[in-house]
């Protein structure tokens, strides 16, 4: 089975799951045209859902994932709240500016990830990304330094570990 | 900057993922346009977005690649003349142009309210496809082309 | 009342751009902004207090609708009208590759 | 049950047309012919069957509060017999003519799009529908217009198209006021409350006669209508000049505010006054062009006026008048618009200054020429003469001494503009080295058949044919009420 092949039939089913979740379960008529539409839907938009071969270990990734959401949520919890203060400060102590960090990530989901996640964290904001040099730019509210390696370290580092499990 | 057609690698992983997701949210307000707000032309403009959101990511060379451009503008053509050809069939079993000539069926079912919802998958169909095309021709013209004066 | 004349403002809006702007684009979007506040005048008039929207359904009670029919109008017309933009669209996209501008003051080889 | 044809038949030929058309045109061309064919056949039919009748068809098979009808009665029939009897015509035309543009099927295509709407603009009886039909109409017309590719066409088409869609934003609104103070849509509803209502009746008259002004290009609402008619296609141009200003401006003009509105005495004196500045205006403009098609457009104006002035005194005979020079120019403006385009086509050229002594080397195109010139400036024997005449006498019964005046000076500068065209045109020294055997036989076809149409038509006046032909569509118009009663009369 080829990688496109296994893309369609995963959108099959995920297309035809929401298709249900939109309509109902329960009436035939809805299924049979659920099934018709998850089709039609996976032979014109499913061939690059999956990009890579098979993974191993899906528990395993799955348990991740859920570590990675609740680490995220504490992420932006304290983002939101450094940017609180400094909005309320009245000397507005900010220094706004572009940086480049450096990631080890590897696949395009999970550069995406990180940079979405860096995006929703208040302060920071993915611009660019240069897959092949594996450089993300980003605006950052309150730039503390000008390295590369110590900007990497504290806006990166915090969801790479997470995500190399995740997706790598 | 410009190392490679289309967007970032943001934008395009992104569309890889959710755009199916597009489609079946079109379909699904094209099947229901009898029971539910929406129809044959909401749902048409959502799957052209859906379609669109590729273009846009991806650029022209992968459209090329994915889509049968010709194909498209005949099923355009052909969503127009079954249209054409339901109301001719109205006119031949009842006597008015769109006639409603199948069952009813029964009231908040999917396969009720006769041909309504044929009508509305063709017209689904012509508007998505049209749509599309609107802007794939206007992104065919080469603005430094063919000056006169 | 306040209503109708906020939608009849609008419609001035779109017709000074027309007739004032210089630009072909911004000439495209004062038509938009006329046909809007058409459809929007078109939506005003079904308008009714207190009324639900007009789609029957399996659990509503019967209660006063507002008017569909404006609303089916309003869809016909914003087809319409996105045909046309598309129309003009190219053809500005024409006119550029003719004549290197989108400026209506430099576009004159007619007169009258 | 024969009037939805008019509307299907074209629109199904040009989904064909996109359908299987491929790098040739022939597909394309014998589609479009048979549709048109057929379309001139089933309307004189349609038109020769009705016997001053009125029917009623409902689409989908629901009675007309809820569905959209067509009327087929006089005035519509009359105006569909012209409308496929111009497209016809026009059609042969274009066969050689757009070869030497492009051999694309998106002409033929775009046709019977424009064919279409206007058929379906004079068949509706309900005032949306008729809306939507006039936007596919001008939706082709624009198209068609900036067809030639040149820079100037695609500056004449967006002219056109913004102030085409200024008026339909203005007509728009006008069906929102109508419907809310009717709360119906189909034109016999709205006359029976409307007329009513004289405060509404004011502001949706003063919009709907800004709107479908624009479109029948009036006096002071005119300014696109040389640009756009003189760029175009010579078919084209005549499909504008001859139908187009009448199914979208005329018709509807006559049709809401005659059969709907009742003919207000204020909006009566509106036309006469509109359609008087037209004449002599538009007149005056054309002696000064020296492009061949752009006088032909400005002459279109005037003569648009003369329709509007007979309209405006609204007594019987003058009636009659604007109906037969609705028919008289639908003719004699297409067939000027064709030798206006095969002089382009053999010499390439529209001006009028580098042209010169064409009548030896184009005879077809001159002795046709001057058979539309006579007729359109109203000598004896043609058709033009007999409906500016009844029209000039209505004005004289009716005791507007000076609306007659004005027709006359009219009449004269139309022929004074158009003998200065035969003057340069096909008189003078100059020497061309082409003859008419690069104009095809569809072109030659279509300008003899038309001339023949000049010269024969003004028998209609003979009580015998006018009685059966005319009168039922004087009647039409001039009893107001009647529209009413006839259309939900016969549910």
């Amino acid at each position: 089975m080829t990688i496109k092949t296994r893309s369609r039939v995963v959108v099959f089913i995920l297309s035809w799951l929401v298709y249900m979740g939109l309509t109902s379960f329960t009436d035939l008529q809805e299924v049979l045209a659920g099934l018709v539409v998850a089709l039609l839907v996976s032979m014109l938009a499913g061939h690059f859902y999956l990009s890579s071969p098979k993974r191993q270990r899906i528990f395993r990734r799955i348990g991740f994932g859920i570590i990675y959401f609740f680490r995220f949520l504490l992420e932006v919890t304290k983002a939101n709240w450094q940017v609180a203060l400094l909005v309320v400060n009245p000397v507005l102590p900010i220094k706004p500016g572009i940086i480049k960090i450096k990631t080890k990530l590897k696949k395009d989901s999970s550069i995406t990830m990180l940079a979405n996640s860096i995006t929703l964290t208040p302060g920071t904001l993915t611009i660019d990304v240069n897959p092949k040099e594996k450089e993300l730019y980003i605006h950052w509210i309150n730039t503390t330094s000008k390295d590369i390696e110590e900007d990497t370290r504290i806006i990166g580092e915090k969801f790479e570990k997470i995500l190399m499990e995740v997706v790598e | 900057m410009k190392s490679q057609e289309g967007m970032t690698i943001i934008v395009k992983t992104v569309t890889r993922i959710s755009v199916w997701l597009i489609f079946v949210y079109g379909i699904y307000i094209i099947f229901h346009g009898h029971l539910t707000p929406g129809g044959g032309f909401g749902g048409g403009v959502i799957i052209a977005l859906g379609f669109l959101n590729v273009f846009l990511a991806y650029g022209k060379e992968y459209i090329k690649k994915w889509l049968n451009i010709g194909l498209l503008h005949d099923l355009e053509a052909t969503s127009a003349i079954l249209f054409v050809g339901i109301g001719i069939i109205g006119i031949a079993m009842t006597g008015g142009f769109l006639a409603n000539f199948l069952s009813k069926g029964t009231l908040f079912r999917l396969f009720s309210a006769g041909t309504i919802p044929l009508l509305n998958i063709l017209i689904g169909a012509k508007v998505g496809v049209a749509l599309f095309l609107v802007v794939w021709s206007l992104s065919l013209f080469h603005i430094d082309e063919g000056g006169e004066q | 009342m306040i209503l109708y004349i906020l939608c009849f403002i609008l419609l001035l809006v779109g017709l000074y751009g027309v007739l004032t702007k210089k630009d072909l684009i911004k000439i495209i979007l004062s038509l938009s902004i006329m046909g809007y506040a058409a459809n929007l005048f078109l939506i005003l008039f079904a308008y009714k207090n207190d009324a639900i929207f007009p789609i029957l359904s399996e659990s509503a009670v019967q209660e006063a609708m507002v008017d569909p029919l404006p609303q089916a109008l309003v869809l016909t017309s914003i087809v319409i009208e996105l045909g046309i933009t598309a129309m003009l669209v190219a053809l500005a996209v024409r006119l550029y590759q003719k004549y290197k501008t989108f400026d209506i003051t430099k576009i004159r080889s007619l007169s009258g | 049950m024969i009037l939805p044809y008019f509307i299907i038949i074209p629109l199904l030929a040009a989904f064909l047309i996109t359908l299987f058309s491929r790098e040739k045109d022939y597909w394309s061309i014998t589609v479009s012919t048979i549709a048109s064919a057929t379309m001139l056949v089933l309307s004189i039919v349609c038109f020769i069957t009705l016997k001053g009748e009125t029917f009623i068809y409902n689409l989908s098979g629901w009675k007309i509060p809820f569905t959209i009808c067509l009327v087929r009665d006089s005035l519509s029939c009359f105006m569909i017999v012209i409308i496929q009897l111009i497209s016809f015509t026009s059609l042969l035309f274009s066969v050689n003519y757009i070869r030497h543009i492009s051999s694309s099927w998106k002409y033929y295509s775009l046709f019977m799009f424009l064919v279409a709407g206007m058929n379906g603009v004079v068949s509706t009886g309900d005032i949306f529908n008729l809306f939507v039909f006039m936007e596919i109409a001008l939706f082709a017309a624009y198209a068609l217009v900036s067809y030639g590719g040149k820079a100037f066409e695609f500056e004449a088409a967006f002219k056109y198209a913004v102030i085409g869609s200024i008026s339909s934003t203005l007509i728009l609104v006008g069906i929102g006021i109508t419907y809310s103070a009717t709360s119906s849509l189909t034109l016999a509803h709205i006359a029976q409350v409307l007329p009513q209502k004289p405060d509404i009746l004011v502001w949706v008259g003063v919009l709907f006669l800004v709107g479908f002004g624009i479109k029948a290009a009036i006096m002071p609402f005119h300014a696109w209508l040389p640009d756009a008619h003189s760029s175009a296609p010579a078919p084209i141009s005549s499909m504008l000049s001859g139908v187009l200003i009448k199914a979208l401006g005329i018709y509807v003009l006559i049709r809401l505010f005659f059969n709907v509105f009742g003919a207000p005495p204020v909006f009566m004196n509106i036309f006469m006054v509109l359609g008087a500045a037209s004449i002599i205006i538009a007149s005056f403009l054309a002696i000064g062009q020296w492009d061949m098609k752009r006088l032909l457009a400005y002459s279109s104006i005037s003569q648009i006026g003369f329709i509007l002035l007979a309209l405006g005194i609204s007594t019987k005979l003058a009636i009659l008048g604007a109906v037969f020079h609705i028919f008289n120019h639908a003719i004699f403006k297409s067939l000027l618009f064709y030798n206006a385009g095969s002089i382009e086509m053999a010499i390439g050229t529209r001006d009028l200054r580098e042209m010169g002594n064409l009548k030896s080397v184009l005879p077809v195109t001159y002795s046709t020429s001057l058979i539309g010139t006579l007729s359109v400036s109203g000598l004896p024997p043609f058709n033009g003469f007999f409906s500016k005449l009844i029209i000039i006498v209505a004005c004289v019964q009716a005791g507007y001494i000076t609306y007659a005046t004005i027709a006359i000076i009219g009449s004269l500068l139309t022929l004074a503009y158009f003998l200065k065209v035969q003057r340069y045109a096909f008189h003078g020294d100059k020497l061309f080295d082409v003859s008419e055997k690069s104009i095809g036989g569809g072109m030659k076809f279509a300008m003899l058949f038309l001339a023949l149409l000049c010269v024969v038509t003004g028998v209609l006046l003979i009580p015998a044919l006018r009685q059966s032909m005319l009168d039922p569509i004087v009647d039409t118009i001039f009893n107001k009420t009647e529209y009413i009663k006839l259309v939900l009369g016969s549910l």
